[in-house]
């Protein structure tokens, strides 16, 4: 019995941490990801680091990166990174051969972009999802749109969830097949680039569909793995804002006292530091949940941290901005920079209700009550 | 009780409903809106706040020795109900008609009204506030731009903060410590600044919402001749606390609550025109559970308005109701913004300049802006303070 | 315009407070209610004034009962009370010549007792009832029924609300009537008796029915006057919950220091106030249009009235124990007394959620938009 | 990361699993319960304390030596979970087992071990706890309550609250003011104190759900032998401070979690049961919300303890994590009985003794128990002021 990392998963984070606070600053944010980022942690090992031992991978998993994902939250990597690892995983668990040789090594080198191609203008969830691959003599044609998709510009494949018929599963396109479009789009986030990703006529061989043949059961992994990492990364936001919050009110003097010696100010801090305390209880089991867990406890851990996490990073970000009063709501402080990433995570991947909704009903499920 | 306006009164907002169809631009609110330019915007501003003087339509509450109606409360508020409903633009010199007018009326010299006020009411000089610091902002008491007298003028130096529309500014009215030896509600002088005086530098200060409506102003060996000083030297905060006190009343709330109401009615109509999976975000019952929140609590805003504007109608004096109408229309309004974006749903991050931002991205707009309303004008903790002592009578 | 009671208006509250308080102590209501209570509030006319003045009443609405509720919550007055008052406006509005000369000069003076009886196991609203009077050659017979009726052993008749095939309508039984039991229910509310009216091949007659035929509009209106009561009774039983805390909280030390000069503590309170403020508005306003205003309109004030009120008192009688610590959760106190009735109150003629639900579809109709 | 136990814990297991099934009577939780007389209720939960002796399975965290089995946390904590799985009753001596014990074996001569001890794991010896007053409740260091020496004793005299089983208890561990002039935390000593002694008076206090599980102590010239006292005169704060301290860890809570998820899952049984007009409870998406709402709050609790008590067996030191616990769950399940009347609808006013009542009124039971959840053992002020403190080093 042991729900706490081991040493080199305290070391990881160190180091990942370390280099974020370098190579990420406030600036960066503002004016854009540093090109050299992608390299820096490549270096680190998170891009090879699901990638089975036997694909030239480390082989670890979820677990392995659940403390770097909220380091990615609380220095606000882009979205584009943990995108790419994302789609890297699925690839590594559900790819064929030929597959994971062809685009692991790269990705784990940082020298091949994955992005990943999940929401659409009416669906976040792969339930709902409409894009859909018809069939040809020479196998599919996709014809539709995915949104929000992190950087899809400067990805070399993209990871796409539709459905090929009934069944659901994941193609892998490059950005620059014939009748694929990127449109940029204008976003809440500041700190990356996000696409439409238009599909005219696309046509799909049965190589690009990840495993060779579609797989709705690794579309739900791959989704459930997005929003278990949105769950970290909105961990990782809500810890930082907490933390910019006690460091301001630690210092901020009015009535010739320190602000936070208020016992109103303390108390909402305090609730603060219970919300980001359950938070990591809730986001560090849905990671341990993706490697280990069945489907259906994956789906409820899952689900309970993307909807915790993001009513609880909603709250501790939007009191953090508060407990700065003015300036909690200049555009220079920065904090707005977490506001408008928790709300895109939010919206991502299936919102706190849906997901509350998927955790009743494979409880009831489970407890063989009807409803 | 009723709820209805008296013949003189519906005369009154018959006029102005037949003004403002004549002098809104053709298609306004639907067609036509203000310019998104921050620039033009203001301009489009004042250009209206003089075409509403030139109306009679200015400064309304003002007395009519200087150019207002002297209208009766029931007036401002339909006045601020029908603004809202034709969606005109707000005046840009609000704190000169507002804060600036009602003080010099109160404590100004009579060359100060003589020189200022009519200005003020035409639109040809517009003001901002220099009160808050970036130390000095729920503790406005603790400021410490100084003024130091040299002849017959104060050198002013320091740093001021949150000062709208400086930058559209011909005059600001400034807290300074004028005695820094004095305790520090007693050092305090309320001065008028003219802000073509050499040594003033304005920063904007953008918001959350990429907006810059507000500045910092630094006041550099600023000279302000010794006449511009309001009320006695060192008298300044007893000013600025009645000052803050003619902040606006529950007839300009009614005029806010509208605005709010027209915002949720055209998310319920964008909820019922959005798809979400294969039906309407409209008929989603958890949406309509908070949809109905808003709704009950943006009523409830107009209803704690009327109480308080009835009260008001027979005399009563205001006290800290202000304080409980602002606590609760800034949370119902952040909740109503939040509830906004749930229902956009996976539309929710696309913005403004997106070809599928919902409605021209005018709700991630006012999200992002609605983090404000909890804290200016008195942050909810002050607000709170404030209720807890002069309402509820507990202790400091 | 002027949303604020006259100063008659004002003089009856005063008139019914002063009675109350010496009427209606904590140790009436452990206790049970005192007899003479009932003959007390008569004669301050609040049973005749609903009544029009043709028939002996004074001829007043809602509105003039609106502050006379809220002092019934503040001081607890037993529910039946209330019953009798909305059960006698039913009659005086919608009665026949006959049943409003037979019931409403004794309902006045205190001497006719009347209850309500609404709720079913199933059903708080009148749309979801199933008590079902079925046509005989006589009129109608019922079997089934109604729970929670106040203090049904005491009352001469009972303002009954049922269908009539597919119509509602109110009827009026008496509980010695052949075929009628009553049973003792055990409830939350301590402050009132309670009973379950079961009726068994009951008989009704076209005499029985108030306004001499089923009339849905009538039991709609008698519904939204009885959420309406509720709204307001829980609006006073918040604002002397939060009285009740601010009095502990000014004179409770702890630490050196009155606990009320503790700043989180100062600022529940201002939540508090501001949410019984607002139960005021709501309150208020649905009490007004159950007298001016066209039904539609009604049912949008009284929903959100009963939803908010609802709401907001269990939140206030919440914090007001929470505020007296240990004491708060002590029998001897008696908060538990507001909670127990609020919880009751919440439960009756719909809860916040299907209120809501009302306020929505009723303005998605106003503003003709689907849903 | 792992959440399995060891070959050698599931054996502790399977072993308490087995003698609770030999030893809990036949159809336990099921279809016998609790007795529901209080007195018998607690003589049950007596005899219940003395089987769990006999059988080696009392105080199992004690030492060896004093009777225990020196069990280690992942037992202690399996201990918990397997008595919460097994709806076994707790036995009545808590406060014996618990904070008595650990006081005495850190700060007790070895007489007092040698003389209490042996009986309170015995469940010989009952336990209650003299600690708060009136006037000293979240300030426990205010206690008033005096204790004056006289020749070989110490003569109590005062009033203390919330005194659990203070009418089944033999014995009593008392904070009382032995010096009134020192400074309010160095007056105070901590005695034990014999029920039986003249002058001691109990008066039950009733809380809002009918229970009287509390009581007022009444001490009036009641004679405590110098040789009950524990530690140094004047010496008391320190010893309650640590006392305080070893308030159940997270292996326990791992037990009041259990009990929490039966309680909901008792309510979701139930709501999959009731009519609600022509539907189950159940199927109603906002109830479903809610009880979402609850059903993630209960399991984060749990994962909440593990974390915590993966932590304790590193060996990192207890620190404020129990006061996040607490205030976390307290509220959490607030929430639940909040939502377990909104699933009950229009029977939620009705109460054990009624034949429509659902579950036999449990859960309004539950309800008016939970308002208790969030004041006693330290009410969520004075949690959120140790977390501000102690975790975040916000200011005093």
């Amino acid at each position: 019995m042991d729900f706490d990392f081991n040493q080199e998963q305290y070391m990881f984070q160190d180091t990942v941490r370390d280099l974020l606070a370098s190579a990420l600053t406030m600036e960066h944010l503002r004016s854009g990801t540093p090109a050299e980022l992608w390299g820096q942690l490549a270096e680190t090992g998170v891009f090879a680091l699901l990638t089975r031992e036997e694909d030239g991978g480390l082989g670890l998993g979820y677990t392995d990166l659940a403390l770097i994902f909220e380091e990615f939250g609380r220095a606000l990597v882009p979205a584009p990174i943990a995108a790419a690892i994302v789609a890297g995983g699925a690839i590594a668990r559900f790819g064929t051969p030929e597959q994971r040789a062809q685009l692991l090594p790269g990705h784990g080198e940082g020298a091949l972009r994955l992005s990943s191609a999940f929401a659409e203008t009416v669906a976040t969830v792969p339930a709902a999802m409409t894009l859909t691959a018809r069939p040809t003599d020479a196998g599919w044609t996709v014809t539709g749109s995915k949104i929000l998709v992190p950087d899809a510009a400067a990805a070399d494949k993209l990871l796409v969830a539709l459905r090929f018929g009934d069944d659901l599963g994941l193609a892998l396109v490059e950005p620059s097949r014939a009748g694929v479009t990127l449109r940029e789009q204008d976003t809440l986030d500041l700190t990356a680039r996000y696409h439409e990703v238009i599909f005219d006529h696309v046509t799909l061989t049965a190589g690009d569909i990840v495993g060779g043949r579609p797989d709705p059961a690794a579309v739900v992994a791959c989704f459930d793995a997005a929003a278990a990492v949105a769950a970290l990364q909105m961990t990782g936001m809500a810890a930082r804002t907490l933390d910019e919050a006690v460091t301001y009110v630690g210092q901020r003097k009015q009535f010739d006292r320190v602000i936070g010696s208020f016992q109103a100010i303390k108390h909402r801090c305090a609730d603060m530091a219970v919300a980001v305390d359950a938070c990591r209880s809730a986001a560090y089991y849905a990671a341990w949940a993706l490697d280990e867990a069945a489907p259906d406890e994956r789906a409820r851990a899952v689900s309970m941290a993307k909807s915790w996490c993001g009513d609880n990073a909603r709250f501790t970000c939007n009191q953090a901005i508060q407990l700065h009063g003015g300036i909690g709501f200049t555009w220079e402080l920065g904090l707005h920079l977490f506001l408008r990433r928790i709300k895109c995570e939010e919206a991502s991947f299936g919102d706190a209700d849906w997901h509350r909704e998927r955790v009743i009903g494979a409880t009831l499920r489970s407890m063989e009550l009807a409803g | 009780m009723d709820f209805t306006y008296s013949p003189k009164d519906l005369a009154f907002r018959d006029e102005l409903r037949g003004w403002l169809a004549a002098n809104l631009p053709q298609g306004w609110g639907e067609t036509v809106f203000l310019p998104e330019d921050e620039d033009e915007n203001a301009m489009f501003r004042l250009d209206w706040e003089r075409k509403l003087y030139k109306g009679g339509w200015n400064g309304i509450a003002w007395p009519k020795d200087y150019g207002g109606r002297g209208a009766t409360l029931v007036e401002q508020a339909i006045f601020a109900e029908e603004m809202a409903r034709a969606k005109a633009p707000e005046g840009l010199n609000i704190i000169g008609r507002n804060l600036v007018a009602t003080t010099l009326l109160h404590h100004g010299s009579d060359a100060q009204k003589a020189r200022f006020l009519p200005k003020i009411i035409s639109g040809e000089e517009v003001w901002c506030q220099g009160f808050s610091e970036p130390n000095a902002g729920s503790d406005l008491a603790a400021v410490r731009c100084q003024a130091v007298r040299d002849g017959d003028h104060f050198v002013v130096n320091g740093q001021k903060i949150w000062t709208s529309f400086a930058q559209y500014s011909q005059w600001c009215i400034l807290l300074a410590r004028t005695d820094p030896s004095a305790p520090k509600h007693k050092g305090i002088s309320f001065l008028l600044v003219d802000m073509k005086t050499p040594g003033i530098t304005i920063r904007p200060l953008r918001q959350i919402s990429g907006e810059c409506e507000f500045n910092e102003t630094f006041f550099d060996d600023v000279r302000v001749p010794v006449e511009n000083l309001v009320g006695e030297l060192n008298g300044g905060w007893r000013i600025a606390m009645t000052t803050l006190a003619y902040e606006r009343g529950p007839e300009d709330a009614l005029g806010r609550q509208l605005v709010f109401r027209q915002e949720l009615d055209q998310l319920l109509a964008t909820a019922a025109k959005l798809q979400r999976g294969n039906r309407s975000a409209i008929e989603d019952g958890l949406l309509r559970q908070k949809l109905a929140k808003s709704l009950v609590g943006i009523e409830i805003m107009r209803l704690n308005c009327l109480r308080a504007f009835s009260k008001s109608l027979k005399g009563a004096p205001r006290g800290a109701e202000a304080s409980m109408n602002k606590l609760y229309w800034s949370h119902v309004m952040q909740d109503m913004f939040d509830t906004a974006m749930e229902v956009l749903g996976p539309l929710a991050p696309l913005t403004a300049g997106d070809a599928h931002a919902v409605d021209g991205g005018r709700f991630q707009l006012g999200f992002l802006r609605s983090k404000a309303f909890t804290i200016y004008s008195g942050s909810s903790e002050i607000q709170r303070n404030i209720i807890a002592e002069r309402v509820l009578g507990l202790p400091k």
